[in-house]
This record gives structure tokens, sequence and C-alpha cells, in this order.
């Protein structure tokens, strides 16, 4: 490691906390949300920089592009000034201040203590073969830990179903006050927006990729095209849209259990056909959740009283 | 090279987070996107540098990911309609 | 200090700033947004420590955690946003209920 | 370094010199407009540059014409950006400035 490479380390790790801190303080809620999306962009970096270019793409799809617009949008259904909780006194924000330093301080020193050397990489590497994949991190979401992210596909159809529940999306009606460059964008890149999408899921059996990576890029194809307003927002009473909500639990599900049947584990693939039934989760976790996240879209609030009873518009 | 290369990510980085202070100062919504906006180009070129390393060949996608997802954020920026009337 | 000692400390400020920000900050926006920068304070650290084997690979399983995790907490964060609309949505609609 | 690694670096600089500019131009003009005008030399001129030196560098042609990609697509991208930016500032009222 050179020295401008600690330089560069050095800068990065001081503009986070700096950004987060700004984040928080700023008076103004939007640019609180820019300087969010700023963030998203420089902790992208940080994720390329500690050799994590599966968690920079995901990022990079999420934390920019997705979480930007879902506040962004939010912000235009609440206002600025609305949804303030009760002002907190000055006695608690320091009983609170001196308790996060020392939890600040506390983390710090305790993390850079840890001697131990490093944790599963070896044990990854050397059961790698097993896994039917090459590539250790999709072996471990996939074929290791397929629990966790079988449970996880399941929390994330949950959200999009309660989210909906909440906020259940509006259509914007009227002229675009925009036109034409949004719907021209949308349309020049949604060809690219799939085609990356599925390069990405393509690539992760060998190299950084694979199903979160993938449907986050297409959910963010897809938010621009809802934005662009050349999409309506997904609706839950489409039989198509909750057809692909559940794909990929569904799917996960089946593969699972059906090892039951023949006597032998929860999740235990079937060696012969384990890369095939791999890839095929991960096709159908793509869409899954690139619909999930899409959910999570309400759209924009329509002028007047229509965003105000946001029911009707279910 | 990679030396070469770090120099100037280092200068990429330090002269986007000078920009930050536009985020701070605004006026306007639109002004602080632009810093965005920047971030997100700056990014993209520190991510093409690193990307030469060797080993490191995945940050070009996530450069190209980056690239792909910008115009969300500004357009979802441009639709913000401040509920209140106040202004950008 | 090396590269991942570096990130983790900042990770270690930014889990400290924002708890600050879920229990002092007054608008809801703003602690929506604290409690979804605690995770990505979480995931530097996590990070930072699996390439404690630099410059050999670095562990993927914390790798998978956080991957999990990032689109865990988008939708936690979306969850909370779709809350905070509809609560904003009741306060401005009826002001004479008894809503809280 | 050879002739081609002197040249990648003299592309560098340049590009690093006109994100500086960018950098300068949106802390110092006096406007949104003027500002986007600013914007557009990183966007377009410095990540060229940069692009450019990267192609002459690598090695294989599949990596030169995927960063040249990036660099297209960036472009397309801002350039729309840009627009989308400035006419939401103008439909909402704010006129640029001029030396009165």
């Amino acid at each position: 490691m050179t020295a401008l490479d600690l330089v560069f380390d050095v800068v990065l790790a001081t503009v986070m906390p700096v950004l987060v801190w700004r984040i928080l303080a700023s008076k103004d809620l939007a640019s609180s949300v820019v300087l969010f999306v700023a963030l998203g962009l420089v902790s992208a970096l940080a994720w390329a920089r500690l050799h994590a270019p599966d968690i920079a793409l995901v990022e990079a799809a999420v934390g920019a592009g997705l979480t930007g617009a879902l506040l962004m949008n939010a912000l235009s259904w609440i206002g600025a000034e609305a949804g303030v909780t009760e002002p907190v006194s000055r006695a608690t924000r320091v009983g609170v201040g001196i308790l996060v330093t020392a939890v600040g301080v506390g983390l710090a020193v305790a993390v850079i203590h840890l001697t131990q050397p490093v944790g599963l990489a070896h044990e990854v590497d050397a059961r790698l073969a097993d896994a039917h994949v090459d590539y250790p991190v999709t072996a471990v979401l996939l074929s290791f830990r397929g629990y966790d992210t079988l449970l996880e596909i399941a929390v994330l159809v949950t959200a999009a179903l309660g989210a909906r529940l909440y906020a259940p999306g509006s259509v914007p009606g009227g002229d675009d006050p925009l036109s034409p460059h949004p719907r021209v964008l949308a349309r020049v890149l949604t060809p690219i927006v799939v085609l990356v999408a599925g390069y990405l899921l393509w690539r992760g059996a060998s190299a950084p990729g694979g199903a979160f990576q993938a449907a986050a890029v297409l959910a963010g194809g897809g938010i621009l095209l809802v934005l662009a307003r050349v999409l309506r927002p997904p609706r839950m009473s489409s039989i198509a849209v909750r057809a692909a909500l559940v794909a990929g639990l569904a799917w996960f599900i089946a593969v699972a259990a059906l090892p039951l049947a023949t006597g032998a584990q929860l999740l235990e693939y079937p060696s012969a056909s384990a890369k095939q039934l791999i890839i095929s989760i991960e096709v159908a976790l793509t869409l899954s959740i690139s619909i999930v996240l899409l959910m999570f879209f309400p759209g924009e609030p329509a002028p007047g009283e229509a965003a105000r009873h946001p029911e009707d518009r279910w | 090279m990679h030396e070469v290369r770090m120099g100037i990510t280092v200068v990429l980085l330090i002269s986007v987070v000078a920009g930050l202070a536009r985020i701070t100062r605004g006026p306007t919504l639109a002004d602080r996107m632009l810093v965005a906006q920047l971030f997100c180009t700056t990014a993209v070129a520190v991510l093409l540098l690193l990307a030469a390393d060797p080993g490191a060949e995945a940050l070009r996608d996530v450069a190209l990911v980056f690239t792909l997802l910008a115009p969300t954020v500004v357009i979802t920026f441009a639709r913000y309609r401040a509920p209140t009337g106040a202004g950008p | 200090m090396s590269a991942w000692s570096i990130y983790a400390c900042s990770g270690a400020a930014i889990i400290a700033l924002s708890l600050y920000g879920v229990f002092a900050c007054a608008p809801l926006l703003k602690r929506i947004l604290a409690a979804n920068l605690i995770g990505t304070g979480v995931f530097l650290i996590l990070v930072a420590l699996a390439d404690r084997s630099a410059p050999a690979q670095p562990d993927p399983v914390p790798h998978a955690l956080v991957l999990t995790g990032v689109v865990i907490s988008v939708s936690a964060t979306a969850l909370a946003l779709a809350i905070a609309i509809r609560l904003a949505d009741r306060r401005s609609s009826d002001d004479e209920g008894g809503w809280p | 370094m050879t002739v081609i690694d002197v040249v990648a670096t003299a592309l560098w600089v340049v590009g690093a010199v006109f994100f500086f500019a960018g950098t300068v131009g949106l802390l110092r003009f006096p406007d949104v407009y003027t500002r986007l005008h600013a914007l557009t030399k990183p966007d377009n001129v410095g990540l060229g540059f940069i692009v450019s030196g990267l192609a002459i560098q690598s090695s294989e042609l599949a990596v030169a014409l995927k960063v040249i990609a990036v660099w297209v697509l960036l472009l397309v991208v801002n350039a729309v950006s840009c627009q989308v930016i400035a006419r939401a500032t103008w439909n909402r009222g704010i006129r640029p400035w001029s030396r009165r």
C-alpha cells in the first residue's frame, strides 16, 4: 500500500461521517436527501476500496438510485414541515450525546483490537467445489447460507405488502411538465438496463454479480420508467404483479423442500442438477426482488385532494 | 502506474469534497442536485481509474450501473413538489 | 493503521452519529434516514473486518451478509417511509380527528 | 514508463484539471443555469480525457470499448439530466442571472 492509497482511504473514511453529520444536522430535509444520495455514491467507493465489488454494485443501484428516489418521493408526499415529532429536550440530547460517544469510541476500540485472524474465508474456499458455483459470495448466498437468503426474500415480500398497505400509490394525471426528456431517456435506457441486469445475473456464477445486483438495477430502471410516466406503478390488483412478487419465494421454497421427499436435508440440492437449480432460483429471485423494490415506490402524489386519500387509488 | 492513478483519484476526491459546500449553501434544490450529479460523475471516473488495477475489473460494472441509474434521482428531484407551497 | 481499520473507525463514527440522530432529531424523515445510516455504519465495519486478510481474498461470508443487508435496509426504509406518508396524510386530512 | 504511459498520465492530468474547474465553477458561478454549464465540463471533457487515457493504456480491446461505452452512456444521461434540471428550475419560476 502506497502513501497515496492511504491518503485516499483517509479522505474517503473522513468524508463519510462528515456527510452523515451534515445529513442529520441540515435544516432543510431536501438537502438531507441530496446529501444522502451523495453518501451512497461515496460509500460505493469505500466498498470498492475494501475489495467488495458486489456490495459496490448493489450500493450503486440501491443506495444512490433507489433509496434517493424513494426518499425524495416520500418528501413530496409528506412535505418538508409535516411529520415533525415532539422536539427533543436539551437534557435528553446531551445524555444521548454522551451515550453515543461512548458507543462509538468503544466500538472503534473493540473492532481495532480484534486480533483473531480472519473468519471463514478458508472454509468457504475449501468447500467451494460442493457449492456448484465458482464465485465464493454467490456460493455463500445460495448454497452455504441458503437459509438466510430464503428467509430474506420472505422478509422482502412482507415488506412490499406492508408498504403497499400503507401507501397504495397513485397515478399522476395530466401533461408532463418536463416533457419530453424523461420519457425519451427512459425509452433509450430501458434496453440497456435490461441488458446490464442480464449480464450481472449471468456473471454471478463466476464473478461479482448475481440476483441482488441484477434486481436492483432492474428496479432502478423500472422506477425510471414510472417517473417518466411511461409505465404506471405496478398494482397489487394485477395477477402478473402478484405472480412476479411471489415467484422467487415460491420457487425457492419448492426447490428447498423437494429434497425432503427423497430423504435428503432441507435445501440440499441434488448434486446432478445443483447448478441449474441455483441458476433458476437466481432468475426467480431477480424477478421477485425487482418487483418488490418497485412496489416500494408509491408513485408521485397527484396534485390536490387526490394525494390526501391514497386508499382511493388502490 | 498505480501511483499515478491513485494520485489522480485523490485529486478528484478532494475536488468533489470541496463541491460539498454548494450543498450547504444551496440556495435552491437544483443547486444541491448539481453537486449530487458531480459526485456521480466523479465516482464514475474514480471507479474507472481504480478498475485499471489488476483484480479490480468488476469496478467497471459498478461505474456502468452508476451511469445507468444516475437519472432516477435527478428526475424524482425534478418531480419534487413542495406540498407546503415553498420553493425548491 | 491499515486500510481496514481506517474504514472500521469511520463505520463506528457513522454508527455513533446516526444513533444520535435516531434519538435527537425532530423530523420523522430524519429519524428514518438515521436508522438507515446505522445500517451503513454496521456494513462498513463488517466489510472492513472481512478485508483484514488483504491483500489475500477477503472473507466472502460478511460480503454475503452485507449484500442481503443492503437490500433489507432499503426495504425497512421503504416500509417506514410508507408509514410516514400515511401518517402525514392522516394528520393533514383529519385535524379534528383523534389521531395522535 | 513507456510513451503510452506518459501520454495516458498527461490525459489524466488534463481530465483532473477539468474536474477541478467544474468544482470551481459550481462554487463560484452566480446561478443554477451557469452552474449547470460548469458541471458539464467534468461530465463531458473531464471524464472524456480520463477515459481516453485508460483506453489507450488498456491491453485488451474489450476493456477499452467498455470504458468508452461508460463515457458515451454518461454523456447521454447527463445531457438529458441537465436539461431536466434546467427545465424543472425554469418551471419553478427561477430566471437566469444577468449582469445588471
